[in-house]
């Protein structure tokens, strides 16, 4: 004789305070443990792949702020990339180098948040994420300064960065690196060997190599699974290829393995931003555009009349999620035919319910807070 | 494809793949351009399992599935990554039936096709045969049409003809779309 | 019970218990006659206090409302949702016959007994008694019991382990 | 110990104020019920009245201390520093709709609130203040305090329960499976202090440490802490506050209440709290005394004092540790404090004996103890974690890899240590 229990459906979401904005995960429960996990997403999909189709080339930068509003620099990048590849233009070398540095800065950024809504996940009462948000703030600072936005950024442009940073930036900047890795060491300090953290994320979640794989999983989620890809060193872009940094993996593909991984790469971000910052060349940062013969009516549009030729692009950069990837298609009009992005945080999801079956509601939140998702690009 | 900076990962061209695939496979490519090779539909899982295990492709990523409405037919595109050997492809499989677009689904050799196809569905309308569990995913269950169709909420007048042109651009003629 | 308050306590207590012992009985929602057995308890509680029986009376809020009730809510709550109302039965009939005939009987009994009134002074510290009695004089039933007890809870625990179980994790 | 002044106007201790009032209404020709029935009363609005404003103190104290923790501000707007956020919390709460969800089972859902009130408070009742100020001075006071606090989980069922709601009943579920093991624990560590002193009354475990001059911390920091994680656990505090784990189910049992009905439930589990640390000090430091300051000082202000400063711990954790799994702190329970605590009554029991038999002066009797139980403590909780972490090597902390090498797959390797 066995106890029997009904199985419970349980919403988590869309509302609730561990789902990272308006997500649902439908999880059907036999007492505790997880039998069946089903995600329902959606509420924040605001179609962008459609509205990009209407819009030039230079409209659509704003969209990609908004898919990934922690990392909106990365989101820039990625697009702008699809779109250079789509036209063969060469930014010049010091608009290579702030794109890397603003990229750094916004995965520290993002990690920032990542590891700090991670220890809240696993229970931690906004401790972590509150002295993490103090070290995002300086970094939001920074971005403040570069280009007048916190959030949604809009810096990058086709060809290069939308303006130069002011002179106070780079001595801002050097004084935040500087500071950083004491700011790491503490985290690491409160959370790396914390026993709860240990016991809450050791064994739970685990991707086996060949499963991260064959999920498609990207970003620090692979490297957790011990597999050493990294978009930044395989097709190196910006000026990536100019520093030394090492890849962060992990061993074991758990979820602690997820959050050590985000840590060390936090410290190679800052490692990248020292040379970065020593690297830097003076030059112009914007490269001359092939625009389209535009005749100005009533204020000089010229520069954003860009027009590629008929082809298509993939461009794909790491983001702090993973591969974040802009399939563009030109038929030769100012607006791009079609508009995909390959999204990180949602194809992440794929082995969601892989992890969370067998586990505990409370693996569930432990496990998403591991994968870290931003619905603004799950759903787009 | 013009690549931004020196690139590492080596871009395996349309052409040499679709070359490849014809040696292992006669008959499965349809066509090849530079950018991908595009795939005949029945052909496209023994294709995609062989490239996924063949030693010299290996491409066990799937980064990237999406579908595109050409106008006269919807094609699937495929990027795809192999991780050991950092080398990059891309392929496509056409669907030309457009009340009833048909593509064989290729979760069975990739998972991580699961999320995507049912995206590529959902907003595109492509039936993939074989998907496990082939649901709406961001539009709600009943939901009237396939928005990222070229032909969805058509206007009175025709398609709406989006940009076209820049304001106060010439009206020399255009090529492509134009 | 020689002084009024004891003796409206008494009363209060009394009329607490019963009505709450009538409520598991009528409320026809499983779990309200779970919350009023929990009261019908503390009642009974209340009783022992008058009687100035308080390691007793704690005891029985501990033991009773505190364990056992919390053991009765389990079982409801994993019941499945259809069988969980206090539904009428066919032994409605034969268990009122029976409840009649023990009421009946314990009421003759209690009336007909020639109750003896003890002359000694009550226990100020009656956990030291008890405690004293159950380890000293009552030493052989105390741990028969606890023996018993012990085998019943191995039993019930064999009895919902799931076939083939492993143990750990 | 000097004799109190028993002079209404010796704060040191306010039964002398109440008995003079109390002598006052006896030399009116009151009947005599009518001294007791006013006694009582006052002790209960005191109680009362602390309660309230030490829990409106309390919400400040913490929102500002965790605020300092947490690298912000906190509460700075309502009054001077924000001394009247908790104030002008509680005004919002009162005048808040009270709504119930239409599914609910409306008998339960407003009795929850009531029920889980009435146990966290009486707990007081049998809580010596100072010398004299105590309520219910009981035989069975260490058994009654266990009784009561057992009778919150029903409390926290109904609420669960009658919600309607699945967080919530999940929460209920979490709580009751919880609360059992862990009153199991508070049990056999109060069974040890009981042993040691031989008695359950509280006023005489005060006295008992008064008069050797010891707290019982130092004899049985083994009992002491497993108090202080049950403690944990019956308060509902991080790291274990799974039943309202607000990251997994919400808010618990509590998910459905808004308006004065949460008010209650956030008041008692601040009650709850203040009663964990009460009990703390009481049995494990001492009380209302601290080795003679107590003839200049009041009784009460010692008491209060330390109490408060037990209730910082559970602040200062909460703002620090993340939150446990329910398997994994039912595992802690029954596989690691279950047996320290048997092994303590065990020992305890031991050592009692040996001063009986051996008739060993209290001078030397007790420093040995104190250190024998120490050195046990510090033993046992060694050895019993080393026994059960080698039971799973894989739960280490460790750091990630760094490679240079594209494409490698490092999965199993051995990881880099801390």
């Amino acid at each position: 004789m066995t106890v029997q229990t009904e199985p419970f459906v349980v919403n988590l979401g869309p509302q609730h305070p561990s789902t990272h904005g308006v997500f649902r995960l439908r999880l059907t429960l036999d007492g505790e443990r997880i039998i069946d996990a089903d995600m329902v997403m959606g509420y924040l999909h605001r179609s962008m792949e459609k509205l990009a189709e209407e819009r030039t080339y230079t409209q659509n930068i704003p969209f990609t702020d908004r898919t990934d509003y922690l990392a909106a620099m990365t989101g820039n990048l990625a697009y702008v990339i699809a779109v250079e590849q789509l036209c063969g233009i060469e930014p010049p070398d010091r608009a290579q180098w702030l794109r890397t540095i603003m990229c750094e800065l916004q995965r520290i950024a993002s990690h920032c948040m990542a590891v700090g809504i991670f220890a809240n996940d696993c229970g931690a009462w906004q401790t972590p994420v509150m002295h993490m948000l103090r070290d995002r703030e300086k970094v939001l600072d920074l971005f403040e300064m570069a280009c007048g936005a916190r959030l949604t950024l809009n810096y990058m442009r086709i060809g290069g960065v939308s303006r130069d940073v002011p002179p106070e930036f780079m001595p801002t900047a050097r004084k935040l690196i500087k500071d950083l890795p004491k700011k790491l060491d503490e985290y690491e300090d409160l959370l790396l060997e914390n026993e709860i953290i240990v016991e809450r994320s050791r064994g739970i979640g685990v991707l086996t190599p060949e499963q991260a794989m064959a999920h498609s999983v990207s970003g620090p989620m692979l490297r957790a699974s011990g597999v050493a890809w990294d978009i930044r060193k395989a097709d190196p872009y910006a000026a990536y290829d100019k520093v030394d940094f090492d890849i962060a993996v992990g061993v074991h593909g758990d979820v602690y393995d997820r959050f050590v991984v985000r840590l060390a790469e936090m410290r190679e971000s800052v490692k990248i931003l020292e040379q970065a910052l020593e690297l830097i060349p003076e030059g112009p940062v914007h490269a001359q555009l092939p625009t389209a013969t535009v005749q100005p009516i009533d204020q000089p549009v010229a520069p954003l009349a860009i027009r590629p030729p008929v082809g298509e692009a993939y461009g794909r950069i790491e983001s702090p999620r993973g591969e974040l990837g802009f399939y563009l298609i030109s038929d030769g009009s100012p607006a791009p035919f079609r508009f995909h992005i390959r999204s990180p945080s949602y194809i992440n999801l794929t082995p969601l319910k892989l992890m969370s079956v067998g586990g505990t509601v409370a693996d569930a939140i432990v496990i998403l807070g591991s994968v870290d998702i931003i619905v603004g690009e799950v759903d787009r | 494809m013009p690549s931004n900076g020196p690139s590492v990962t080596k871009a395996i061209a349309g052409l040499d793949i679709a070359h490849r695939i014809e040696q292992k496979f006669p008959g499965a490519v349809e066509e090849a351009i530079p950018e991908a090779a595009t795939m005949k539909a029945d052909r496209l899982a023994e294709v995609c399992a062989f490239l996924r295990d063949d030693p010299d492709l290996k491409f066990e990523f799937l980064s990237s599935l999406t579908a595109v409405d050409r106008l006269e037919y919807f094609e699937v595109v495929y990027h795809l990554t192999s991780i050991r050997l950092n080398q990059m492809t891309a392929i496509k499989v056409k669907a030309s039936d457009r009340e009833n677009p048909r593509v064989p689904s290729v979760t069975g050799v990739w998972v991580g096709a699961n999320l995507q196809e049912r995206e590529a569905y959902d907003l595109m309308g492509i039936v993939f045969v074989g998907h496990p569990d082939l649901r709406r995913m961001f539009l709600w269950d009943g939901f009237d049409g396939w928005p990222l169709r070229k032909d969805y909420l058509v206007g009175p007048g025709g398609r709406f003809p989006g940009l076209e042109r820049f304001p106060g651009e010439s009206q020399e003629p255009l090529g492509g779309r134009g | 019970m020689d002084d009024t308050g004891t003796v409206v306590a008494f009363y209060l207590l009394s009329a607490l218990t019963i009505a709450a012992a009538l409520g598991v009985v009528v409320v026809r929602n499983l779990v309200h006659a779970v919350v009023s057995l929990i009261l019908s308890f503390v009642g009974v509680a209340g009783l022992y206090i008058t009687l100035s029986a308080d390691f007793v009376a704690v005891t029985q809020v501990l033991i009773y409302a505190g364990a056992v009730s919390v053991l009765i809510l389990f079982a409801i709550v994993l019941t499945p949702t259809g069988d969980r109302g206090n539904q009428e039965t066919f032994l409605r009939l034969p268990a009122l016959l029976l409840a009649l005939l023990v009421a009946f009987t314990l009421g003759y009994v209690a009336i007909d007994t020639d109750w003896a009134i003890s002359d000694r002074e009550g226990f100020q510290q009656t956990a030291s008694v008890i405690g004293e009695a159950l380890l000293g004089k009552y030493v052989l039933p105390f741990e028969i019991a606890s023996v018993l007890l012990l085998v019943a809870m191995m039993g019930a625990i064999l009895l919902v382990r799931p076939e083939g179980a492993v143990e750990g994790e | 110990m000097m004799p109190l002044d028993a002079e209404w106007y010796d704060f040191r201790d306010f039964g002398n104020t109440v008995g003079s009032l109390l002598e006052q209404i006896r030399d009116w020709g009151a009947p005599d019920w009518v001294p007791y029935v006013i006694s009582g009363l006052i002790g209960v609005l005191a109680i009362l009245l602390w309660t309230i404003l030490s829990v409106l103190a309390f919400i400040w104290i913490e929102r500002r201390v965790v605020g300092l923790m947490q690298n912000r501000i906190g509460p700075n707007r309502v009054g001077p520093n924000g001394l009247l956020q908790p104030v002008a919390d509680a005004l919002k709460l009162l005048f808040k709709e009270p709504i119930t969800t239409r599914n609910a089972d409306r008998i339960l859902f407003w009795l929850a609130p009531i029920v889980v009130f009435v146990p966290t408070i009486v707990v007081f009742a049998v809580i010596p203040f100072g010398e004299r100020m105590v309520l219910a001075d009981l035989n069975v006071g260490v058994l009654f305090l266990i009784a009561v606090g057992s009778l919150n989980t029903i409390a926290v069922f109904m609420a669960g329960w009658s919600s309607n709601n699945k967080y919530a009943l999940i929460g209920a579920m979490r709580t009751i499976a919880m609360l059992i093991s862990y009153e199991l624990i508070q049990v056999l560590v109060l069974l040890a202090a009981v042993l040691f002193v031989g008695s359950m009354r509280l006023g005489d475990i005060v006295d008992w440490q008064a008069d050797h001059a010891v707290w019982l911390l130092f004899l049985q920091p083994l009992g002491l802490l497993g108090y202080i994680v049950a403690g944990a656990v019956e308060m509902n505090r991080s790291p274990t506050d799974i039943a309202e784990a607000e990251s997994e189910i919400v808010a618990g049992y509590h998910t459905e209440y808004g308006g004065i009905k949460f008010g209650f439930f956030y008041q008692a589990e601040y009650l709850a709290g203040f009663a964990i640390a009460a009990v703390i000090v009481t049995l494990y430091m001492g009380g209302w005394t601290l080795w003679g300051l107590e003839e200049w000082v009041p009784g009460w202000l010692i008491f209060l004092t330390k109490l408060y400063g037990v209730f910082f711990i559970y602040i200062w954790s909460r703002a620090t540790l993340p939150r446990l799994r329910i398997d994994q702190l039912m595992a802690f329970a029954w596989k690691f404090l279950l047996p320290l605590s048997l092994v303590n009554v065990m020992v305890v029991g031991g050592e009692k004996l040996l001063w009986q038999e051996a008739e060993l002066s209290s001078g030397e009797a007790l420093p040995l103890f104190g250190v024998i139980n120490s050195a046990v403590a510090v033993i046992l909780i060694g050895g019993w974690a080393w026994v059960l972490g080698h039971q799973r090597p894989e739960r280490v902390a460790h750091r990630a890899l760094l490679t240079k090498e594209l494409g490698t797959i490092h999965f199993g390797e051995p990881a880099p240590t801390v």
